[in-house]
């Protein structure tokens, strides 16, 4: 309670840095949610609406590295990035940058997954009804993506789920560095390691809320555009 | 021409089609007729492409712009209009055209419904304004008046030899009415069990069958 | 020599302590030669100083291992903790890039030294998470007579010592770290400053009093305090690390 | 390749401690994803296979929990389970059984959300004809579940996935004790932290060969059961 | 009594059902006839619970045990036999009547086929043997031969002419055939634009027509 108030002050306070801190946040969850649905989506909406030799495994990686560790992913990031790594030369680490590729390698196959599980549902339907009118096999993705296009909106929320709770990678390639890339998990990271569990949790239901919010909004957004 | 050599299909050890040999010749109207599980609709996916037979192969004298019905197309989620343009290429699109194959198959009046909210009847009818609103020179419809009632296929059927007429067009078609087979085509094709038992002109195989199965079959034919 | 285990009510020590301690290898050495003595048996779980602090707070320890003075104090002070014993010290050091841009390495006090970083502009990482290295790393900033914090070469990390190493070796920073954590951490940084009274850190045990939930295992806490302040055990502290990094890590208070 | 070396060697070598921490980590992320799995399918089915009023509310509820930090849900746990706790009688801080309940906290929701997306794809249909034949809601429930299986089958790795590789929940509620409550995700963390980055990254391609095997052998399973 | 008072069902401002007053005698056979959108499958929907309608409301004498087989049935992916059973209550199932159901439309040949494998017709048959495998008092089925041969529909017909009558039960049906009408019911509901247009014997609304739309219809009554 207490920790919740403080947090509340912080918001609405005096105190700038927690609004920085959020807007570092959105910025960092949003570029990588569309980034990795870019990716994603069409990636996963080729292995499901196609059939071919290797389907399975391809199905396999892809479920497995859902399940990379986000330290192990941002680890691999940050060795990349890093001053003695291939691409250090461009100076991204600790940067938001940095936070979004690494998230974007840890989401990208999440939504890949995910749209390739549920294109394949109404997939064998589409697929016989459009390549009976001579529908290429792109044009018919599109279609399957478009078909199920409310169940791929609620695949986005679970990416941005992901990238806006995700802290081991963050903290890894983005260092919660003050003012610059001290996103709400690290924050609430740092809390937590300084001990100030209740205000740690108070800042984490700060996080809930937006996110709720966010979901509210795609949700009213998504209603609205089915008319 | 269009040749079947050897097809054969085989679901879980039980043969569902074998074809050793089988000539459609070009411009020419077919019926597939049989009892439910004959292997009607096999025997059309595996034509159209859409199905790949275990053995056998299907080979074409011409190259084939093709178009093919399933037994139950699939109805998109958006206005009946751009249902029946997605057959189209995207410069190709032309409203009138659109409209006027809509108005064939008497479906004009729900040109901005949603297609995935049709009746049974009407999703088939946007379908074959799907089929009809471009040319193609082999045409494969999977019962394509099965759902629709008695006015609906005699407009359907005028519009499909229209179409047959203006391009053409190779029809091949199934259906469970001997009756439409006669007004629609120039060939009956009966199927039993995976098998052409009887192949001829409509006339013969559905007024003078020679198989024993046909004459049986053709019993149940009722007004 | 080893007493038996029925004399022993209960037997699991659960003891919270700071990643340095943990992560430098010290715990993990010592634990099996406390255990085949006393026949306890230890549970270690290492956090931020006061992350560690709180769950003893939150009656989630037996025994705590920190180094934060004032926090230990406060601590006691609230009534949680008996009594602070500090143990054994090692000195925090300034680490940094190899070139050593600022010159430290001529300075003769820390806060000289973070007056000559200050002064040359270059990096400088700052843990930023109220942890005791970032206490004392204040301390020696007020000595210097410098606010860093809205300095943009000033990085304020908020994370542990290995993280924060990590980041001043990426930016070719400096930073103020304990010299295990330092020695244990894979990077290319290079120890510029060593200190002497000024840059030295305690480590204090502090057992938790069974006041507060009936099933703190008070016996165990005060066996371990015992055992870690007995000659054999600040034998071993003095000796750990030698081997590998031909010093000790850590020094014995006797 | 070094670190890979060394996390080969530590496997299959003398040192049995990485086996033992494979096997805590095998223990808590199956029968953590056992249990989500039985609490998140038929919560989720019954969400997808219904309408009813405030459906859209509780969708987003779900949706939102799916985005909840594990080092939030972790910290809960714990203060849940702290000696100061509610439940501090229980004794059950950094055991096994915590790990486990923390992430059941974090994976049903998830189990939860997917589910009602998957099986909202067929329920219409599968409803009208089951309601016409006078089938209870409930079994009408578990019809969908069947129909869906294969896709519920990825649903499960999915949070299978989430639990083998989340490190900052488990951190807190289980303490990181060796031989103990050691996984490989906060054993890749203490590498992390001790810039031994490369035995992190090999510890988690061992973490990432195991996820693989597990699919494999899940996809295995379900493609025998179709016979 | 079946009574249905004021229903109305509205899509998106288009009114698909308008039905102000409109009574099934119990134990008596009914076919709804109609164009295809003309609100079939709406009826049989409200009357059925599955759908609710905008206004109005529908009552019954006696409690109803009702089946209702809608125009696309779903098929479950396991086996025929476990198809027919999902429609007992688990202490009922009995190998026997599940075997009876499925002969009756001629389906137990395909006993331990997986249902979602199916032909079109052979679906539907499996749909209407779930159908007939436990009593009821009150049926409702959708277009129930519209995939059906016409061997199929014969036998089919038998079948539920032969439940209907051992039930003691309503039966009310759609289909797009006059002729299938006469054969099976006693009234018959010639349904246009979502209303009731005519109401009367089968006889009476399928060989002389009051409404001019109903015999313009009828003209494309062909063999
Ligand atoms: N969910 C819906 N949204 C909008 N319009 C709908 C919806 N469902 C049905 N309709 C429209 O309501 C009308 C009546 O549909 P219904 O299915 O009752 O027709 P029907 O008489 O059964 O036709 P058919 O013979 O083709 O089966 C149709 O024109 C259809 O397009
Ligand atoms: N994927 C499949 N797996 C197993 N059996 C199948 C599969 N597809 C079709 N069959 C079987 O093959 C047989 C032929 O099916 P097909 O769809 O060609 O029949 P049809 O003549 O079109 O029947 P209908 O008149 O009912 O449409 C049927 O008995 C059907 O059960
Ligand atoms: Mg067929
Ligand atoms: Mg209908």
């Amino acid at each position: 309670m207490d920790g919740l108030i403080k947090a509340i002050n912080l918001l609405f306070g005096e105190n700038p840095e927690l609004r920085q801190i959020i807007a570092v946040t959105l910025r960092m969850s949003l570029i990588s949610t569309g980034i990795s649905s870019l990716l994603g989506i069409p990636l996963g909406a080729l292995i499901g609406s196609r059939e071919f030799k290797g389907k399975h495994w391809v199905l396999r990686v892809t479920n497995t590295l859902m399940g990379l560790p986000p330290v192990v992913g941002g680890l691999a990031v940050f060795l990349v990035l890093s001053r003695s790594g291939p691409l250090g030369t461009l100076k991204l680490l600790y940067s938001v940058t940095a936070m979004v590729i690494a998230q974007v390698v840890l989401i990208t196959p999440i939504m890949t997954g995910l749209t390739a599980t549920i294109i394949s549902i109404p997939a064998p339907r589409i697929r016989e009804t459009a390549q009976g009118v001579g529908i290429s096999a792109w044009r018919q993705m599109g279609l399957m993506v478009y078909e199920c296009k409310s169940q791929l909106v609620s695949t986005v929320l679970v990416g941005f789920g992901r990238a806006i709770a995700e802290v081991g990678a963050v903290q890894i390639v983005g260092g919660n560095v003050q003012y610059k890339t001290r996103v709400m998990t690290t924050a609430i990271m740092m809390q937590t390691n300084m001990g100030k569990f209740h205000f740690a949790i108070s800042l984490g239901v700060v996080l809930l809320v937006i996110s709720f919010g966010i979901n509210a909004l795609v949700n009213y957004l998504e209603s609205r555009g089915k008319a | 021409m269009i040749e079947l050599k050897d097809i054969k299909k085989i679901y879980d050890a039980r043969v569902v089609l074998d074809i050793p040999h089988l000539v459609f010749d070009l411009k020419k109207r077919y019926a597939l007729i049989g009892v439910n599980g004959s292997g009607k609709t096999t025997l059309l996916r595996i034509l159209a492409g859409v199905l790949k037979p275990d053995s056998g192969e299907v080979t074409s004298s011409t190259p084939n712009n093709m178009g093919y019905m399933p037994q139950s197309p699939y109805a998109f989620r958006f206005s009946v209009e751009k249902n029946v343009a997605i057959a189209m290429d995207k410069e190709q699109v032309s409203k009138d055209q659109v409209l006027e194959a809509l108005k064939a198959v008497g479906m004009d009046h729900l040109q901005h419904a949603y297609g995935n909210q049709l009746s049974g009847g009407e999703t088939q009818r946007m379908a074959l304004a799907r089929m009809i609103v471009k040319p193609c020179n082999l045409l494969l419809l999977d019962e394509p008046t099965a759902s629709a009632d008695i006015r609906g296929t005699s407009q359907i059927e005028k519009a499909l030899l229209k179409y047959v007429d203006d391009n053409n067009c190779t029809l091949i078609l199934s259906t469970h009415s001997p009756a439409q087979a006669l007004r629609l085509v120039d060939e009956v094709l009966f199927l039993d069990e995976g098998r052409v038992i009887e192949q001829g002109s409509a006339e013969n195989v559905l007024h003078h069958p020679k198989h024993p199965v046909i004459q049986e079959f053709l019993d149940h034919w009722k007004i | 020599k080893t007493p038996p285990a029925a004399k022993i009510e209960n037997p699991v020590i659960r003891l919270s302590t700071t990643t340095s301690v943990n992560d430098s290898g010290l715990l993990p050495y010592l634990q099996p030669h406390f255990e085949a003595d006393t026949g306890y048996k230890i549970e270690i779980t290492s956090a931020g100083t006061g992350a560690a602090i709180e769950k003893a707070r939150t009656g989630d320890a037996d025994c705590l291992l920190v180094h934060a003075k004032s926090s230990e104090e406060d601590f006691i002070g609230e009534g949680f903790g008996e009594e602070r014993l500090p143990f054994m010290f090692n000195y925090f050091v300034i680490v940094g890039p190899e070139a050593d841009p600022a010159g430290i390495k001529d300075a003769t006090t820390a806060a000289e030294a973070f007056a000559a970083i200050a002064n040359s502009g270059s990096k400088f990482v700052s843990r930023g998470d109220e942890s005791g290295t970032h206490v004392k790393e204040l301390k020696i900033w007020e000595d210097a007579g410098i606010d860093p914090t809205e300095e943009d070469w000033y990085i304020s990390v908020g994370a542990g010592m290995g993280q924060t190493l990590t980041v001043a070796d990426e930016e070719m920073a400096y930073t103020l770290s304990d010299k295990a954590t330092f020695l244990a951490h894979d990077d290319n940084l290079k120890l510029l400053k060593e200190e002497a009274e000024d840059m030295k850190n305690t480590y204090s045990l502090i057992a938790i009093t069974p006041e507060r939930w009936e099933d703190t295992n008070y016996a165990g806490a005060l066996a371990f305090i015992e055992w870690m302040t007995s000659p054999k055990a600040l034998d071993l502290i003095d000796a750990y690390g030698v081997a590998e990094y031909g010093e000790p890590l850590f020094f014995s208070m006797r």
